[in-house]
C-alpha cells in the first residue's frame, strides 16, 4: 500500500461526525457558504445513527425566561465547572442556546414537551438553580438527531458514511490543514479527502474505562488525531462519571449503560451488598447529590466490599411501589427487563460509568483551532465546561458550537480560494500507522482493550492518586506495546471490525496516556477530577487548567491560568437581590 | 424451503388474515371465469349444463362448492374488515375484527354445507 | 477489584485463536455453564451458513453473541451497532427469521434449545455478513416528505402547542421511531414491491401531517397518494407486530388512507 | 404500485359488491336445496330486468375489482412491471367482463329473445 494507491476526493467543506455538532455544522455551512460550495459529511457509522447526541435522555439546557436568565445559566455553568471553564465560551454557549432551541423547534422541526399552557416544559438537573432543561420525555436525543438527520439527508450534502477519519494531513508547507485521510470501512480502501475547512465533531467519548456510557463508535479518534497533528488539548484529566451504570457482567455490551438520573431524583435508593443505604454517609443530599459526589460515594462503597463476585452496589426502587415505578419509568424498566433485571420490584446492580469528556482541543469562541482550516466543536472541543459538565449542557454545547462552526467555515471559506496540497510525508506516516496491524501476526484485540479498560478504571478513574496514575501510565504503555505486537489478518478488509477495533484501541491508548499525564499534573481536586492525595480544591482565584501537547511523541503538560474575563470567583453577574435558586426545594 | 420456515416464524394473526384474504381473492379471480363459462352453457348447450350440474351432486363437488362459498365469504368479510380498519377511526381491535370475519364466514359456509347435504 | 477470571478467560481465548479454531475447543466450553450453537449467515459473496459454538452467559443479548464471534472466533465477521441500548436503531438483524433489535434482545428469548440463527436484515442490500445498506430505507424516508416543512425561523417565538389535542396525540404516537428498519424488514409488501415507501417512512409522513407546525400537508398528501404510497399497504400489520418500540405504523398508514380517501372525494380524485 | 385512484376503485367496487354477494349467497343457499338444474336457474332469471341489473352491476364491479387485485398480486409476487403489468390488468379486467357479461346476457335476455 502506497500513497499513490489512495483514492482522492475533493470537497470545500468537510465535516467529521454526525452528532449535534456535525449536523448543525452541515446545515449552517449550507446557509452561510457561497453558492456552489461543496459540503461533505463523513462519519464512522450511519448519518445520525451513531454518536451520543442520539443517546441524550434528560435534555437541553436553555434559559427561556420565567425568572431564568442567560446570566443565571452562565453562573451555574461556571460554578458547576468549578471556575475552570473558558468564560467566553461558556457565555456564548448559554447565550446561543436560546437561539438554537428556537431553531430546533421552528426550522428543524423538533417537538419538545409542553406545559399545560402550550409553552416549553423545563425541569432542573442537579446543579441548576432554575428549571431549565427542555426535553422530549426521556428520549430527547432521538428527537433532536432524527429531525437533524432528516434535514441533512434532504439537504443534498455529500455523504461519506461508514468512513473513518484516520489522520489529519497538513499542507506541504505545514501551515494549514490540507485534508483528512479516511478509510472507507465498507471496502477497506483509503481515501484522502481534501477540503478547505474541516470540522472535527467526532465527540470524544471516554470509552477506555471498564464501565462507560457512550456509543460504541466513539473512541477518542478525533483527539488522538489532533494530538498527532500537534494541537493542544486542555482539561484532559476531566472525565465525568455517571453514578448509575448498569452492571451486567463483562461479556455484555449492556454493561455501563446509563440508568437515568431521574431514578434517584424520584427517591431511588442506593444500597450496598450488605443491604445498607450509604449515600448519607457521604453527603447530606444523599442519593440526590451531584453526579461526582454520588459516583465517589459508590466507588468508595465498592472498595469496601472486597468481593470480586459482587462488584457494584444496588439501586432499589421497589419501596416506591412497583406499579408506580413501572408507569413513571417505563422505558428504563423495559430496558432493564430486556437484559434480565427487574427494576420495578427488585434491585439492579450499578456502578459509576464514564460518561462524558470535558477535555478537548483548545479552540476560540468561533471553533477555530491553532491549525488553519481545522475547526472543532462539540465534545471534542475543550473549555466550555471546565472541570465538570452540567447535565443538559452537553447537547446544548454540541448544537450551539456546531452551528457556529458551520457559520464560521462558511465565512472563512470565502478567503480560501484553493485546496491545499497535502504533505506526502505526513500522509504516508498516517497511512503506515493505519495499516500497521496488517503487517503483524494476527491475534485477539479484545483482551487488550479489556486490560486498558480495567487499568484505567482502577488507576485513572473515579478517585486518583499519584502512585495510581503512575502505575496507570505504565499499564497503558504495556497495553500499547502489546497492541503494537498484535496484528489483524489482512485478507479481507471490507467491513473488517477487528481492524477498526485495533485502530480504536490505538486512539484510546494515546488519549489514556494524556488523561493520566494531565491527571498527575493537577495536584488538587476539582469537579470530576478527585485526588485522594490532594483532596483540596485549591484556591479558586488561582485556578489554572492543564494543556497537553505532544512533542514528537513525548507529552508536554503546561498549566495555564484561567482568565476570569466575565466574572471572578466569589462574585456573580446576577443582579443584586436575586435568589440563589429558583428551583423549589424537593 | 428456509423461506417457508421464515414465513412461518413471522406469521401472526393479522398476517394470516392478510394471506387468507389474498389467497381467497386469487382463488375467486381464477374461479369466476369458470363459473361464468358454466353459466353460459345454460343457453348454448342446456343439456351439457344439466349434465354438468348433475355431476355436481357428487361429494367432491359439494366440497368444492363449499370451498367456493367459503372463499367468497371469507374474502368478503376479510375485505369488509380491512375497510373498517382503514377507514373507521382506529380502534386497536384489529385482531378481534379478523377473528370475527373468519368466524362469520365459517358460519355461512357451514350453513351452506348443512343445507346442501 | 482486579478480575482474575477475566484474565484467565482472555488468555485462554488468545490461545484458542492461535489454534485458529472456529469451533471453540472444549476447555473454553468447560469454563462456562453451557454453549450456544449459533448459525450465522455470511455473505453476500461466498454466501453460506456458518455455525459457531459460543459460550452462554446469564446476561447476554443477541448482539453480545454476534460480538463474541467477531471478537473471539472469526475476526472478519461484519455487523453494525452503535448505542447498544435500543436508541440508535443500527443493530437490527433477522433472528430465527424474525427482524429484531439485537442489542435489546436477550438471547434466552430467541433460543430454540441452544440454537439460534442470525442473518442480515431482510429487504435491504447486504454490504457484508450481517451489515446491510440502509440507504434505500432513508432515501424513502426523505422521499415520503419525512422532513419538517417549516414556516417559522429561529427569530420567531416557539409555537404554543396543546399537547392534549388530538392531532398532537396522533403526531406523538409515532415520534419515537428510531428508524431501525425492523418494520421495513418485516413487511412482505416491501419485499415484493421495491417502490413501496414502507411503514416507517409513511408513519413519519403521518406524524408530520398531524404536526400543527408543519406546512407540508399538500406535498405529503401528494406523495403518499402516489405509486409508492400508502395504498400499497395491505394492513398485514407485521410492522406493528415487530416494532421494538411498540409503535403502530399500520394505524398511521390507515390514517393516511383515510386522509387521502377524503381528499379523493373532496377534489374528485 | 397501487395509487390512490386504483385503491379507491378497488374499495368502492368492493363495497358495492357486498350486498350482491350476500344476495347471491342467499339465493344459492335457497336454490341448492333439492338440487340445481338449468330450468330452475333460467326460470328465475329469464327476462328479468332486475336480475339483469343485479348480475350486470355485479359483473362490472367484479371485473374492476378483480383486475386491480390481480394486478397487485402479479406485481408483488409475479414481478410484472410497467406496461406488461398495466396490460395484464386490462386483459384480466376485460376478460372477466367479457365472460361475465356473456353469462349474464345468457341467463337473462338472450334466452328470452332466442325463444
Ligand atoms: C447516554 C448518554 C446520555 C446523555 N445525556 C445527555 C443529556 O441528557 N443532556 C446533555 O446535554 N448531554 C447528554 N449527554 C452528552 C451528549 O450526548 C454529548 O455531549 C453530545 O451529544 C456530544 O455531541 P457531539 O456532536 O460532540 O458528538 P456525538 O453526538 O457523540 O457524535 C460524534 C460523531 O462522530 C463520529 N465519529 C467518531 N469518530 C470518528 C472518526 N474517526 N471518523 C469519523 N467519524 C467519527 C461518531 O460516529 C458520531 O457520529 C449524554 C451522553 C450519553 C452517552
Ligand atoms: C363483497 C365482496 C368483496 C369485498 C368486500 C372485497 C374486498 C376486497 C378488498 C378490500 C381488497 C383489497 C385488499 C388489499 O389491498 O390488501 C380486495 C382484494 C382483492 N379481491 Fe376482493 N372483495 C370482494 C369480492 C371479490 C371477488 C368476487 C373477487 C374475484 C374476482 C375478488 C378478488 C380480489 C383480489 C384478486 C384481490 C387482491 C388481493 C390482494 O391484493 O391481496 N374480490 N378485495
Ligand atoms: S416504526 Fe418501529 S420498527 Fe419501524 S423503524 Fe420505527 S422504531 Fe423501527
Ligand atoms: S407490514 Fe406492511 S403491508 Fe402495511 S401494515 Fe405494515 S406496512
Ligand atoms: S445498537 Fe443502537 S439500537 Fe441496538
Amino acid at each position: 500500500m502506497r500513497i499513490s494507491d489512495i483514492e482522492r476526493y475533493d470537497t470545500d467543506i468537510l465535516i467529521l461526525g454526525t452528532g449535534g455538532a456535525g449536523m448543525f455544522a452541515a446545515l449552517h455551512a449550507q446557509q452561510s457558504a457561497p453558492e456552489g460550495t461543496k459540503i461533505t459529511i463523513a462519519v464512522k457509522g450511519l448519518i445520525g445513527k451513531c454518536g451520543c447526541t442520539r443517546m441524550v435522555q434528560g435534555g437541553y439546557n436553555v434559559a427561556l425566561g420565567g425568572g431564568d436568565t442567560v446570566e443565571r445559566h452562565f453562573m451555574d455553568t461556571i460554578q458547576g465547572g468549578k471556575w475552570l471553564p473558558n468564560q467566553d465560551m461558556a457565555w456564548r454557549l448559554c447565550e446561543q442556546a436560546v437561539v438554537r432551541i428556537r431553531e430546533l423547534e421552528n426550522e428543524v422541526g423538533c417537538f419538545f414537551d409542553r406545559n399545560v399552557d402550550g409553552s416549553l416544559h423545563q425541569k432542573a438537573f442537579a446543579g441548576q438553580t432554575a428549571d431549565r432543561t427542555v426535553h422530549k420525555g426521556d428520549l430527547t436525543g432521538i428527537e433532536i438527531i432524527n429531525r437533524l438527520m432528516e434535514k441533512v439527508l434532504a439537504s443534498g450534502v455529500e455523504k461519506l458514511q461508514e468512513h473513518r477519519a484516520a489522520g489529519l494531513i497538513p499542507s506541504k508547507d505545514g501551515s494549514a490543514l490540507a485534508g483528512v485521510l479516511m478509510i472507507d470501512m465498507r471496502t477497506g480502501k483509503f481515501k484522502l479527502v481534501r477540503a478547505k475547512t474541516v470540522l472535527m465533531g467526532t465527540g470524544g467519548g471516554p470509552t477506555m474505562y471498564k464501565y462507560h456510557t457512550p456509543s460504541g463508535d466513539k473512541t477518542m479518534d478525533g483527539l488522538a488525531m489532533a494530538l498527532r497533528a500537534g494541537l493542544s488539548l486542555r482539561d484532559m484529566e476531566m472525565v465525568q462519571f455517571h453514578p448509575t451504570g448498569l452492571l451486567a457482567g463483562d461479556h455484555t455490551r449492556m454493561t455501563g449503560t446509563v440508568l437515568e438520573e431521574g431514578l434517584r431524583g424520584a427517591g431511588g435508593q442506593l444500597v450496598s451488598h450488605s443491604g445498607q443505604r450509604f449515600m448519607f454517609d457521604y453527603d447530606d443530599k444523599g442519593e440526590r447529590a451531584t453526579r461526582d459526589v454520588v459516583s465517589r460515594g459508590i466507588y468508595a462503597e465498592m472498595r469496601k466490599n472486597n468481593n470480586s463476585e459482587q462488584e457494584g452496589v444496588f439501586i432499589s426502587m421497589a419501596h416506591l411501589g412497583p406499579d408506580n415505578v413501572r408507569e413513571k419509568f417505563k422505558g428504563m424498566v423495559k430496558r432493564c427487563e430486556d437484559s434480565g433485571f427487574d427494576l420495578a420490584a427488585g434491585k439492579v446492580e450499578v456502578v459509576p460509568t464514564a460518561h462524558y469528556f470535558m477535555g478537548g482541543v483548545v479552540v476560540d469562541v468561533d471553533t477555530r483551532t491553532a491549525m488553519e482550516g481545522l475547526y472543532v466543536a462539540g465534545e471534542d472541543a475543550g473549555g466550555a465546561h471546565g472541570s465538570n459538565r452540567l447535565g443538559g449542557n452537553g447537547v446544548a454545547n454540541s448544537t450551539v458550537y456546531g452551528g457556529i462552526a458551520g457559520d464560521t467555515m462558511g465565512a472563512d471559506i470565502r478567503s480560501m480560494p484553493e485546496l491545499r496540497e497535502p504533505d506526502d510525508e505526513a500522509l504516508s506516516a498516517e497511512l503506515e500507522r493505519a495499516i500497521y496491524p496488517l503487517t503483524k501476526k494476527p491475534d485477539l484485540v479484545l483482551p487488550l482493550r479489556k486490560r486498558l479498560q480495567e487499568l484505567m478504571w482502577e488507576d485513572v478513574g473515579v478517585m486518583r492518586t499519584a502512585t495510581g496514575m503512575r502505575r496507570g501510565l505504565q499499564g497503558i504503555a504495556d497495553v500499547s506495546d502489546a497492541l503494537m505486537d498484535t496484528g489483524v489478518a489482512s485478507d479481507n478488509l471490507a467491513f473488517n471490525l477487528t481492524w477498526h477495533d485495533w485502530l480504536n484501541l490505538r486512539s484510546l491508548c494515546d488519549i489514556s496516556e494524556v488523561i493520566a499525564v494531565a491527571g498527575i499534573a493537577r495536584e488538587n481536586s476539582r469537579g470530576a477530577h478527585y485526588r485522594e492525595d490532594f483532596p483540596d480544591t485549591g484556591a479558586m482565584e488561582d485556578s489554572d487548567f492543564t494543556v497537553v501537547r505532544s512533542n514528537n511523541g513525548k507529552m508536554e503538560v503546561i498549566r495555564e491560568p484561567v482568565q476570569f474575563t466575565i466574572v471572578r470567583p466569589g462574585e456573580t453577574i446576577l443582579p443584586e437581590g436575586e435568589p440563589e435558586t429558583l428551583v423549589a426545594a424537593q | 424451503m428456509s423461506n417457508l420456515r421464515d414465513i412461518k416464524s413471522r406469521a401472526h394473526p393479522l398476517w394470516l388474515a392478510y394471506i387468507i384474504h389474498r389467497l381467497s381473492g386469487l382463488f375467486l379471480a381464477l374461479f369466476l371465469p369458470v363459473h361464468f363459462w358454466v353459466l353460459s352453457l345454460a343457453i348454448t348447450e342446456p343439456a351439457s349444463l344439466d349434465g354438468f350440474l348433475s355431476m355436481t351432486q357428487g361429494t367432491q363437488f359439494k366440497l368444492a362448492e363449499f370451498g367456493l362459498v367459503f372463499g367468497l365469504a371469507v374474502h368478503m368479510f376479510g375485505g369488509l374488515r380491512l375497510m373498517a380498519m382503514e377507514w373507521l377511526p382506529w380502534s386497536g381491535r384489529q385482531k378481534t375484527w379478523a377473528a370475527l370475519a373468519t368466524a362469520i364466514s365459517f358460519f355461512i359456509a357451514a350453513l351452506f354445507l348443512m343445507k346442501a347435504i | 477489584m482486579k478480575n482474575k477470571g477475566l484474565i484467565a478467560f482472555v488468555e485462554s481465548s488468545n490461545r484458542l485463536y492461535r489454534d485458529e479454531k472456529l469451533n471453540l475447543a472444549a476447555d473454553l466450553r468447560d469454563m462456562t455453564k453451557s454453549s450456544l450453537a449459533v448459525t450465522i449467515e455470511r455473505g453476500p459473496v461466498d454466501h453460506r451458513m456458518q455455525v459457531f459454538d459460543v459460550p452462554a452467559y446469564d446476561n447476554q443479548t443477541v448482539l453480545d453473541v454476534v460480538s463474541w464471534v467477531q471478537q473471539n472466533a472469526d475476526p472478519t465477521l461484519s455487523y453494525r451497532f452503535a448505542c447498544r441500548v435500543g436508541m440508535c436503531g443500527s443493530c437490527a438483524m433477522m433472528v430465527n427469521g424474525v427482524p429484531r433489535w439485537t442489542c435489546r434482545t436477550h438471547i434466552s428469548k430467541v433460543l430454540d434449545g441452544n440454537k439460534v440463527t442470525i442473518g442480515p436484515l431482510r429487504n435491504l442490500p447486504i454490504i457484508k455478513d450481517l451489515a446491510v445498506d440502509m440507504d434505500p430505507f432513508f432515501d424513502k424516508w426523505v422521499a415520503a416528505e419525512g422532513v419538517h416543512h417549516g414556516g417559522l425561523t429561529r427569530d420567531d417565538p416557539i409555537a404554543a402547542i396543546d399537547e392534549t389535542s388530538s392531532e398532537r396525540e396522533e403526531a406523538n404516537a409515532g415520534i419515537e421511531c428510531i428508524n431501525c428498519s425492523v418494520c421495513y424488514a418485516a413487511c412482505d409488501t416491501v419485499a415484493g414491491n421495491s417502490n413501496y415507501l414502507g411503514p416507517a417512512a409513511l408513519q413519519r409522513a403521518w406524524t408530520l401531517l398531524n404536526d400543527s407546525k408543519d406546512e407540508g400537508y399538500a406535498a405529503i398528501l401528494e406523495i403518499v397518494s402516489g405509486s409508492g404510497g400508502c395504498h400499497n399497504c395491505h394492513s398485514m400489520g407485521s410492522c406493528t407486530a415487530y416494532c421494538p418500540n411498540e409503535l403502530d405504523p399500520m394505524s398511521a398508514i390507515a390514517g393516511l388512507k383515510r386522509e387521502t380517501a377524503k381528499s379523493f372525494f373532496k377534489r374528485g380524485r | 404500485m397501487l395509487s390512490l385512484r386504483l385503491y379507491m376503485f378497488q374499495r368502492i367496487t368492493a363495497l358495492l359488491m357486498a350486498p350482491f354477494v350476500l344476495g347471491h349467497l342467499a339465493v344459492m343457499i335457497y336454490a341448492i336445496q333439492g338440487g340445481l338444474d338449468t330450468a330452475e336457474i333460467l326460470g328465475r332469471t329469464q327476462g328479468s330486468l332486475l336480475w339483469f341489473l343485479f348480475y350486470g352491476t355485479f359483473v362490472v364491479a367484479v371485473s374492476i375489482h378483480g383486475a386491480i387485485g390481480l394486478r397487485s398480486i402479479a406485481f408483488e409476487w409475479g414481478g410484472l412491471k410497467g406496461i406488461v403489468l398495466e396490460a395484464f390488468m386490462w386483459i384480466a379486467g376485460l376478460g372477466l367482463f367479457a365472460l361475465g357479461a356473456r353469462a349474464v346476457w345468457t341467463v337473462t335476455y338472450a334466452q328470452g329473445i332466442g325463444a
